[in-house]
């Protein structure tokens, strides 16, 4: 069964050029069709999966054929399936099935619904894609497929220009961090004369790589995940792509895309691990830095799509320190990226759900739907427990073992900033709780509680969401996703970490709870003044980027350009012509009409020939 | 430069002169009238030369053709376009250049042939006879001499063409 | 015995009074005496060359009376140039009832 | 003596032709005087195929060796018949039409062709002047045979005036050569100045006078200022005449005079030529862009064009045979095609002189419309006379590179000049390609009424032109074989 | 006369026997000249697809259906055309985009004078640029390369729009300046060899003998001549007026064909016979073709007409495939040709979509059409977001592999050049293709996406023709085909173009 693992991906992207040539004719308008395939998907992915979980130590499966011959190297179509890959499977499939399912309610009166079950089925396929690649290129093909199913989905409801607008600002900023990834790839290929990954891990392990080239190309590589995962700088894209409809940020921009970046570093683990030390550390740094700035964003936000954008980018940093701290962070971090797909998932068809029945995104129009909305508020509050750290739900396991591991590992920066980020999370994660689902309602629309196709989805991850942080102490999942041959440090839970972890969420719960207990304006949080009017403006990283880059690039640096061109680049080609023109326009006037001057020149040229060639001796 | 001098040259340079003196007066005059008969003066002259040089058949040709003939034509024309008489009438603009050029030709010309020709001499007696010319003439230039009368004839028709008053 | 040099500068004196003519007159008549001028030097140095050049090596056509004749084509030709510049210039008369030739200007550029 | 008159056939044909066509003149009523044009226009077919009869014959030297027919001669003679019999063709309904002395313009018009036809056999100073004479003098009338204008008028005084003073300048010449050589026969002046007696400073003074009236007549640059003058006032089929024939005759002339009689001072004059075919084709081209009137347009651009000619004579060298001679074949080979293209050109001009007698750039507007065929193949001469594919002058262009770049040393500057012309003059040929074709006429406009016979005559050029291109062997093998005597 | 020796003349020349036949329609039969130019172009792509299928693949390197013999003895040159696998992609993109034009031209005729005269044009237009990708003499190569010239400024000039005539006539000129020097250098290059010859292959073999001076100055001569066609900075300003006011059918040509012969010229002629220059040159090829990417992409962002602004990108593109070339390596050199088959694949297809709306909404200008064409035509406006998306480089598109394989080249440059230079052209290269997805996405935004703007509300545009599809679906299609599967190119080139850089690696 695991040779043809290959049809998990082909499947969904078959779907694709059925959904659009034919969806439109289809009863389900297509849907199904994307439905069925991604199922399938799934549970060959369970096959897949059962068999790691049958062999934790099992062989990874490898295959290919060659895509095409170019000079002297060859590119190959190929597959690497690991218990990493096949855990990435079963999350990419189960998370798009669900939100699929999901989407049938939730999109019901979309205009274009069979184009965003095209799109989806276009984005899981190019998911599974980068996650079954085994070749660096035809990851990157892979990487910037789902960047543009990304850009179309955030700009699906593209009427309305800020939509649009969101889906450039998602694919232009991964894009300036596919380019030094890009580069990565390059520096890689060059050095060892492929671009096979397992082979470059294998390299890298071994040696055969400089020291030079490593840090290079792990850097550069980075630089990809950086844009990708929305670390610190390139982070700012994914809280606009919430403009697009809420199942695809479940789905994108919650569970798997953003995850690209993590994944792809735990794939080429090797080569971040064996480069020099530096590198492991800046992206430590990289990741506290973001899981920081990105949890106090959190804290301030009305949309609660914002909020979970937000603590997405936080977490995702959080599975980025997890891989920092090296061979020990390894599994956590994947862990997390694991359980975090879940539960944030989960918080996004729950906050969809909300979102549909009161037809806005701003918490400050909610309020009170704990009664109206019973289930979907249940299933929200395993989410944001899960996601604050709550045991024994799945967020718990995953965060506290890398809060631990950064502490054994003497990395107690990192630790600080983990577990300050871990209080936070609770904090806004209680806040928006409160702020939706009690008090009073402060809509218009009247809620109501989702429909089946919505429930199903949720209901099934929110039990997933409790049950599956126990792959964790029972390190069940060190033995399918680990690095090096062996699974590492295998001890028992430390209980004493534990509770500092709860601790720590505990504090956020009890703060969050305190300040936002009542519906209060202006948001108590104000009071922190100028620091708020610093989170207000997001750092004004934005405003760096808008103002001082994008739009200066766009207006007048674009408008200096075609000025030049136009005066001074052509204005040079004219100019030869208006000169060839001026001399024609001079040289005329020799033509006088009176023939006794022209016979004046014929005896002047006369003369002046003979003086200059006559040899004067 | 010039160590004997012949009676030919003394000769030869009378004649010179009064040439190019009237060829000046020529080119001077108020009165075009006065311009026709200074061109005989300067015609004669040269035939003139012609002679001391022993080219009686050229000499002769010079004399009948361009006095008896061109210049008669020329007067004809002079009379038939009534031209007005007057420096200002006679002249144009750009005397200045003219002379320039005109020096620039002169002294040009003079170097070059001091420069080749400083010591040659001839002696215009042991030379060609008219009865050679005439037989060089039809033996070895036939062709153009039979090309020029077609060239004689087009200027003859042509001329007539163009000056004839009256319209086709 | 005549040095050489003596009617050749002659010839070239003619030449460039003719040259001077040609070139500062306006009345056309006086512009074609002039054009005259300048066809006679040349005359002048065929007639003059005619009686040197014996001394010169012997090559293919060099006869001995080329020069003469060549004068008298050119006596031939001048007239009938002298002809039809006469009758162009009546023609420009009939037509302008003027013949100096800067005023005949009505082509340029 | 004896004269070959198979030799002289042809110049016998058209001097009986020209009296042929004298009585006809003389004794045909006024009303039918154009059918002069025709009887001529017989005349010269028998000339023509009396030419043919000369072709790949022995080389026949006549005259004691003033008058050589050798392939050289008969290829340009081939040349200027076909050439006559075009302006002939275009000169019937124009001259028909504009109350002209018809008898007596084929007359002159046929003696200038005699007078080309004699050109390329001269091999004598003497014979060189009559012929080149006997291109001018009827030009001279027949340039201002319009009597009523006094453009036309104009255009006969100054071409009269510059090409009178240039024969006397070119007279002076010759009479130095003589004086220097002792001779008057090409081959003889040749060797003669492969002596010593070449070293003088008179000696190449000489020349260079003497060049200056064949420059004169090809229209050179100082000698061209009669050129756009004389074409514009003067007759439109005389322009055309001018143009090529005797712009041709010119070049044959003066082809003789320097790869026979001046090749041993070719280091002297070569650098003459290069600056004046750099002043020419120079000049003739950026002047040219600033006309309006499309005969002046062309007269500069025909004196350009002289400019390249030139420019082979520029490439000669004492002593490199096999350079001098790809020179040589290089000159003729594009005043061949020029004839062609050129002609074409003027042909197309007369056409429409019906509609457009003054020939003002903007009557030809919105052209492309009403008279496609017509346009087509003024495209195609104008694009040839650029020197681009899919035309003849492309090739001709060609030898003059390859021959330019295989001269080195100051060969490559030249054609880097030279193709830099050919890039301005493009300006002003797709200027005309322009009007006729881009822009629409302000005004409703007829389609043109284009004499039958002109509009043969341009098609059948325009044919020439492509079939040219495509097989240029058929015309290029000609040049290769057209031997000089005497070189 | 075999099979294999005429079928490319066949296919070369089966186009301008069409226009003949064309021209001789009588006026009142215009629209069977439509019919005949779809024969004509049908006809030759037919020979093409048979030649397509009588190809060896397994030796490219080597010139097939070939036919050599003497065409005009006294100048040198012979009639030598072949196909190899450099040729063949281009060859065959050519007869394909023609074929499609004559196709979009049934019902899509740019409005103006005598349909007739414009497929005649076409169809000569077709036979000068074949020509130029088959012939292996450089006199032959020379005359098709200008044959293109003459159609393509009527094109231009009388059924374009606007400003056709100042177009029209820079286009000739300036291609004309760059394409005289060109031809002093071929003939410079004609004489390095003993005997003189034009023939390309034998030119290639003996390129290294020639003095390191002259190829310098030669490899300028040529520089001028392909670099105007490409065109490379700073040479390129005739291209946004002259693909902006030409018809739709000319634009797609010529950004879908013309161009591709300047950067065809580098890889067959200039450096291989010229290796020595060429290493020298290549630098500043290469600093040029990067300064284009972002240039290009810079102005595209200023551009407010859409015809224009595609024009620029084509700049930039041409970019890429310069600095592909410009590496000298055979990743590189592959990259170029990819990248020129998938530019005119991209381009052409933008041209033919913008040239479609241009026929609805009469305008250009961006601001006028004011978005909302996705809303108002999803077929047209899809098409042209799926082509927009391409031109940026998506990969599993035709757009990605040209782009990143050039820039791999330039991270390792062929043996001679200076890495560390190569290497931050590459990392500017790379920011331009951001700054390329900044421009393409901008423009689909504002073109397709938003509401239909009130002016157009009320106006019934329709959307997609069944002729539009059917001259668009095969471009479509290879858009995706060669994204997927890269190989239909690079499997026919890379043994070509290895045999091609063996002659500046091993005989620099």
């Amino acid at each position: 069964m695991i040779h043809v693992a290959w049809l998990i991906p082909v499947l969904p992207a078959l779907a694709f050029p059925l959904i659009v040539f034919l969806g439109k004719r289809m009863p389900g308008k297509g849907a199904e069709i994307g439905i069925v395939a991604v199922a399938v998907s799934f549970l060959m992915s369970l096959i897949v999966m059962a068999h790691f979980v049958a062999n934790g130590n099992a062989r990874p499966e490898e295959a290919g054929f060659t895509w095409f011959d170019l000079g002297g190297f060859s590119l190959q179509v190929s597959m690497f399936v690991d218990g990493l890959t096949a855990v990435m499977f079963c999350v990419v499939t189960f998370v798009s099935l669900c939100v699929q399912i999901y989407s049938t309610a939730y999109m019901h009166e979309d205009r274009r619904y069979t184009w965003y079950f095209a799109a989806l089925s276009l984005f899981t396929a190019s998911m599974l894609n980068l996650v079954i690649a085994n070749d660096l290129i035809q990851l990157l093909v892979g990487w910037e497929l789902v960047g543009i199913c990304s850009y179309l989905l955030v700009g699906h409801w593209w009427e309305d220009k800020v939509n649009s607008n969101a889906g450039i600002k998602a694919f232009i900023t991964t894009k300036t961090g596919d380019v030094p990834f890009l580069f990565g790839i390059f520096v890689l290929i060059l050095a060892t004369g492929t671009s096979n990954m397992h082979s470059i891990n294998l390299g890298a392990d071994q040696g055969a790589i400089g020291q030079g080239l490593l840090f290079a190309g792990a850097l550069l590589l980075f630089g990809g995940a950086i844009g990708k995962s929305a670390q610190f700088p390139l982070h700012v894209w994914l809280p606009d792509a919430m403009a697009g409809p809420t199942p695809v940020s479940a789905l994108i921009h919650a569970a798997t895309m953003v995850a690209a970046g993590v994944y792809l570093v735990g794939r080429m683990f090797s080569v971040f691990f064996n480069a020099p030390h530096f590198v492991l550390l800046f992206v430590g740094i990289i990741a506290a830095i973001t899981m920081a700035i990105t949890a106090l964003l959190a804290m301030i936000q009305d949309d609660v799509k914002r909020v979970l954008a937000y603590s997405t980018v936080s977490q995702l940093a959080y599975m980025v320190a997890g891989l920092s701290l090296g061979p020990a962070g390894y599994t956590p971090g994947l862990f997390h990226l694991f359980t975090h797909a879940f539960f944030k998932a989960l918080l996004f068809l729950a906050a969809g759900s909300v979102i549909h029945a009161v037809h806005s995104n701003n918490m400050s129009e909610m309020g009170g739907l704990r009664k109206r909305m019973p289930l979907t508020f249940w299933v929200f509050l395993i989410g944001a427990a899960a996601l604050s750290g709550i045991p024994p739900l799945a967020g718990f396991w995953s965060k506290d073992e890398i809060i631990s591991i950064a502490y054994k590992s003497h990395t107690y920066w990192l630790f600080a900033f983990t577990l300050a980020t871990a209080v936070l999370t609770a904090f806004y994660m209680t806040r928006a709780v409160l702020l939706t689902f009690f008090g009073e309602y402060r809509g218009h629309a009247e809620p109501h509680e989702a429909p089946v196709a919505m429930a199903g989805p949720m209901v099934v991850l929110a039990g997933l969401s409790c049950v599956v942080g126990f792959l964790g102490p029972t390190h069940l999942f060190a033995h399918w996703v680990h690095f090096f041959g062996e699974p590492f440090v295998i001890e028992p839970v430390d209980y004493g970490f534990a509770a500092i972890s709860l601790l720590g969420a505990a504090a956020g719960v009890v703060v969050g709870y305190g300040l936002y207990r009542r519906w209060r304006v202006p948001d108590p949080l104000r009071r922190l003044g100028p620091a708020y009017t610093l989170l207000e403006r997001k750092y004004y990283l934005d405003d760096v980027y808008e103002r001082g880059l994008v739009r200066s690039i766009q207006y007048p640096v674009a408008d200096a350009v075609d000025a030049v061109d136009r005066r001074v680049v052509d204005g040079a080609v004219n100019g030869v012509g208006l000169a060839a023109r001026g001399m024609g326009g001079l040289l005329r006037y020799l033509q006088s009409g009176s023939v006794q001057r022209y016979a004046v020149f014929l005896f002047a040229g006369v003369v002046i020939l003979a003086l200059i060639f006559t040899r004067v001796t | 430069m010039i160590a004997s001098i012949s009676s030919q040259e003394i000769a030869f340079s009378v004649i010179g002169v009064v040439g190019i003196i009237s060829a000046l007066r020529l080119v001077t005059t108020k009165n075009v009238v006065h311009g026709a008969l200074y061109l005989v003066i300067t015609l004669a002259m040269i035939g003139a030369g012609y002679l001391v040089m022993a080219a009686e058949f050229v000499a002769w040709v010079q004399i009948v053709i361009y006095v008896g003939a061109i210049v008669v034509l020329l007067l004809f024309a002079l009379m038939l376009t009534k031209a007005p008489i007057g420096h200002e009438a006679l002249d144009n603009q750009q005397r200045g250049i003219s002379a320039l050029v005109s020096l620039a030709i002169l002294s040009g010309l003079v170097f070059l042939v001091l420069d080749a020709f400083r010591t040659t001499t001839f002696s215009p007696l042991a030379q060609t006879s008219t009865a050679e010319i005439g037989q060089d003439l039809f033996k070895h230039y036939v062709a153009p001499f039979e090309v020029v009368s077609i060239l004689l004839l087009a200027a003859l028709i042509g001329a007539i063409a163009i000056a004839r008053k009256d319209e086709p | 015995m005549i040095h050489l040099w003596l009617p050749l500068v002659f010839s070239a004196a003619l030449f460039a009074i003719g040259v001077y003519g040609v070139l500062a007159r306006r009345n056309a008549v006086l512009v074609l005496m002039s054009i005259e001028l300048m066809l006679n030097a040349v005359n002048v140095n065929l007639v003059a060359f005619s009686k040197s050049v014996k001394s010169v090596v012997a090559v293919a056509g060099a006869t001995a009376a080329a020069g003469q004749i060549f004068a008298l084509f050119v006596i031939t030709v001048a007239a009938a140039e002298i002809g039809i510049g006469l009758a162009i210039v009546i023609l420009i008369y009939r037509n302008r009832e003027s013949i100096n030739v800067d005023e005949v200007n009505l082509l340029k550029w | 003596m004896n004269i070959d008159y198979h030799a002289i056939a042809p110049e016998l044909f058209m001097t009986g032709t020209i009296l042929l066509v004298l009585v006809f003149d003389a004794f045909l009523p006024e009303k039918r005087k154009q059918i002069t044009m025709p009887v001529g226009l017989i005349g010269t077919v028998g000339a023509l195929v009396a030419t043919l009869t000369l072709i790949g014959a022995d080389d026949r030297i006549t005259f004691g060796g003033m008058y050589v027919v050798d392939q050289f001669a008969v290829l340009f003679k081939v040349f200027f018949l076909a050439s006559a019999i075009v302006v002939l063709g275009l000169s019937f309904r124009y001259m028909q039409e504009g109350r002209y002395y018809q008898g007596e313009y084929y007359v002159l018009l046929l003696s200038a062709f005699l007078g080309c036809l004699t050109m390329p056999s001269s091999r004598d100073l003497i014979m060189l002047f009559i012929s080149l004479e006997l291109v001018s003098a009827p030009g001279f009338l027949i340039a201002a045979f319009r009597k009523t204008d006094p453009k036309s008028n104009e255009a006969g005084l100054k071409y009269f005036l510059i090409g009178v003073l240039s024969s006397a300048v070119m007279l002076y010449g010759m009479s130095l050569i003589y004086g220097v050589t002792g001779t008057t026969r090409l081959s003889g002046i040749a060797q003669a100045l492969a002596t010593k007696a070449g070293d003088s400073n008179i000696a190449l003074a000489a020349i260079l006078l003497v060049v200056a009236g064949f420059a004169f007549k090809v229209s050179s640059v100082p000698f061209h200022f009669w050129a756009p003058d004389t074409y514009e006032g003067a007759p439109m089929p005389v322009a055309a005449f001018l143009s090529v024939p005797s712009k041709a005759a010119g070049f044959a002339g003066l082809l003789q005079l320097m790869f026979v009689a001046f090749l041993p001072k070719a280091d002297f004059w070569a650098p003459i030529f290069a600056v004046l075919a750099i002043l020419t084709m120079t000049l003739g081209n950026l002047v040219a862009l600033r006309q309006t009137q499309v005969i002046r347009l062309l007269a500069y651009s025909s004196v350009a064009q002289a400019g390249y000619m030139l420019l082979p004579f520029a490439l000669v060298t004492t002593g490199n045979t096999s350079l001098n001679h790809d020179a040589f074949a290089a000159a003729v080979f594009y005043i061949l095609v020029y004839g062609v293209m050129s002609l074409g050109a003027f042909a197309v001009v007369i056409g429409l002189a019906r509609e457009a007698p003054g020939a003002h750039i903007e009557d030809y507007r919105g052209l492309g419309a009403r008279a496609p065929a017509l346009v087509v193949a003024m495209t195609a001469f104008l694009v040839s006379l650029a020197g681009i594919p899919p035309t003849a002058g492309f090739w001709g262009k060609f030898v003059i590179f390859q021959v330019a770049l295989d001269r080195g040393d100051i060969g490559p500057w030249l054609a880097g000049i030279m193709v830099l012309n050919s890039v301005i003059s493009l300006g002003y040929y797709l200027g005309i390609a322009r009007e006729m074709v881009l822009v629409p006429s302000e005004v409703e406009r007829r389609r043109p009424r284009v004499p039958g016979l002109v509009t043969g005559l341009v098609l059948l050029g325009a044919l020439a032109v492509v079939v040219i291109f495509i097989y240029p062997d058929l015309f290029a093998r000609f040049p290769d074989g057209a031997t000089l005597v005497g070189r | 006369m075999t099979w294999e020796g005429t079928a490319v003349s066949l296919a070369v020349f089966l186009p301008v026997a069409g226009a003949l036949v064309i021209a001789l329609v009588p006026r009142s039969r215009v629209s069977s000249a439509r019919t005949l130019a779809v024969l004509f172009s049908g006809a030759a792509l037919v020979v093409g697809i048979a030649i397509l299928f009588g190809f060896d693949y397994g030796s490219g390197s080597g010139l097939q259906f070939e036919l050599h013999t003497t065409w005009i003895k006294s100048i040198g040159a012979g009639y030598h055309v072949g196909l190899d696998g450099i040729s063949l992609p281009l060859f065959e993109l050519t007869l394909l985009t023609t074929f499609l034009c004559a196709v979009y031209s049934l019902n899509r005729m740019p409005t103006g004078a005598s349909p007739k005269a414009f497929l005649a044009l076409m169809l000569l237009l077709e036979t000068g640029m074949l020509g130029t990708f088959v012939a292996f003499d450089l006199a032959l190569f020379f005359v098709f390369w200008e044959t293109v010239l003459v159609p393509m400024y009527f094109m231009i000039g009388v059924w374009g729009s606007g400003n056709r005539q100042y177009a029209a006539t820079k286009f000739f000129l300036f291609t004309f300046f760059g394409s005289v020097f060109m031809l002093l250098a071929f003939i410079g290059l004609s004489f390095q060899a003993t005997p003189h010859t034009f023939d390309i292959q034998f030119l290639q073999q003996h390129g290294g003998a020639i003095s390191h001076g002259l190829q310098l100055i030669l490899f300028g001569g040529m520089f001028l001549g392909f670099a105007v066609k490409v065109p490379m900075w700073p040479l390129h300003t005739w291209l946004p007026d002259a693909h902006t006011e030409a018809p739709t059918v000319g634009s797609v040509l010529l950004a879908g064909i013309l161009l591709k012969m300047g950067a065809y010229g580098f890889i067959r002629i200039a450096f291989p016979t010229l290796p020595y220059a060429a290493v020298k040159w290549a630098p500043y090829i290469a600093v040029l073709a990067v300064i284009a990417i972002v240039y290009a992409s810079l102005a595209c962002l200023a551009q407010r007409d859409l015809k224009r602004l595609i024009a620029f990108s084509s700049v930039g593109h041409m970019g890429f495939v310069m600095l592909g070339i410009a590496t000298m390596t055979t990743v590189g050199i592959n990259a170029a040709i990819f990248g020129m088959v998938a530019h005119g694949v991209i381009t052409g297809m933008l041209f033919f979509e913008v040239g479609s709306i241009y026929d609805r909404y009469h305008t250009r200008q961006i601001a006028e059409i004011g978005g909302g064409v996705l809303r108002k035509m999803p077929k047209l406006g899809g098409a042209l977001a799926l082509t927009a998306i391409a031109s940026l480089g998506l990969p599993g598109l035709a757009g990605f592999w040209g782009e990143i394989l050039a820039l791999l080249g330039a991270y390792q440059p062929g043996p001679g050049l200076d890495v560390g230079l190569y290497r931050t052209l590459m990392v500017f290269g790379g920011i331009g293709t951001i700054l390329t997805a900044g421009y393409l996405l901008w423009t689909v935004q504002r073109i397709d996406y938003g509401v239909v703007p009130e002016r157009w509300d009320q106006v019934a545009l329709e959307d997609t023709t069944r002729v539009e599809w059917l001259s668009w679906a095969p471009l479509l299609a290879l858009i995706v085909v060669l994204g997927l599967v890269p190989t239909v190119v690079f499997g026919i080139t890379n043994d070509a173009v290895r045999a091609l850089t063996g002659f500046f690696t091993g005989g620099g």
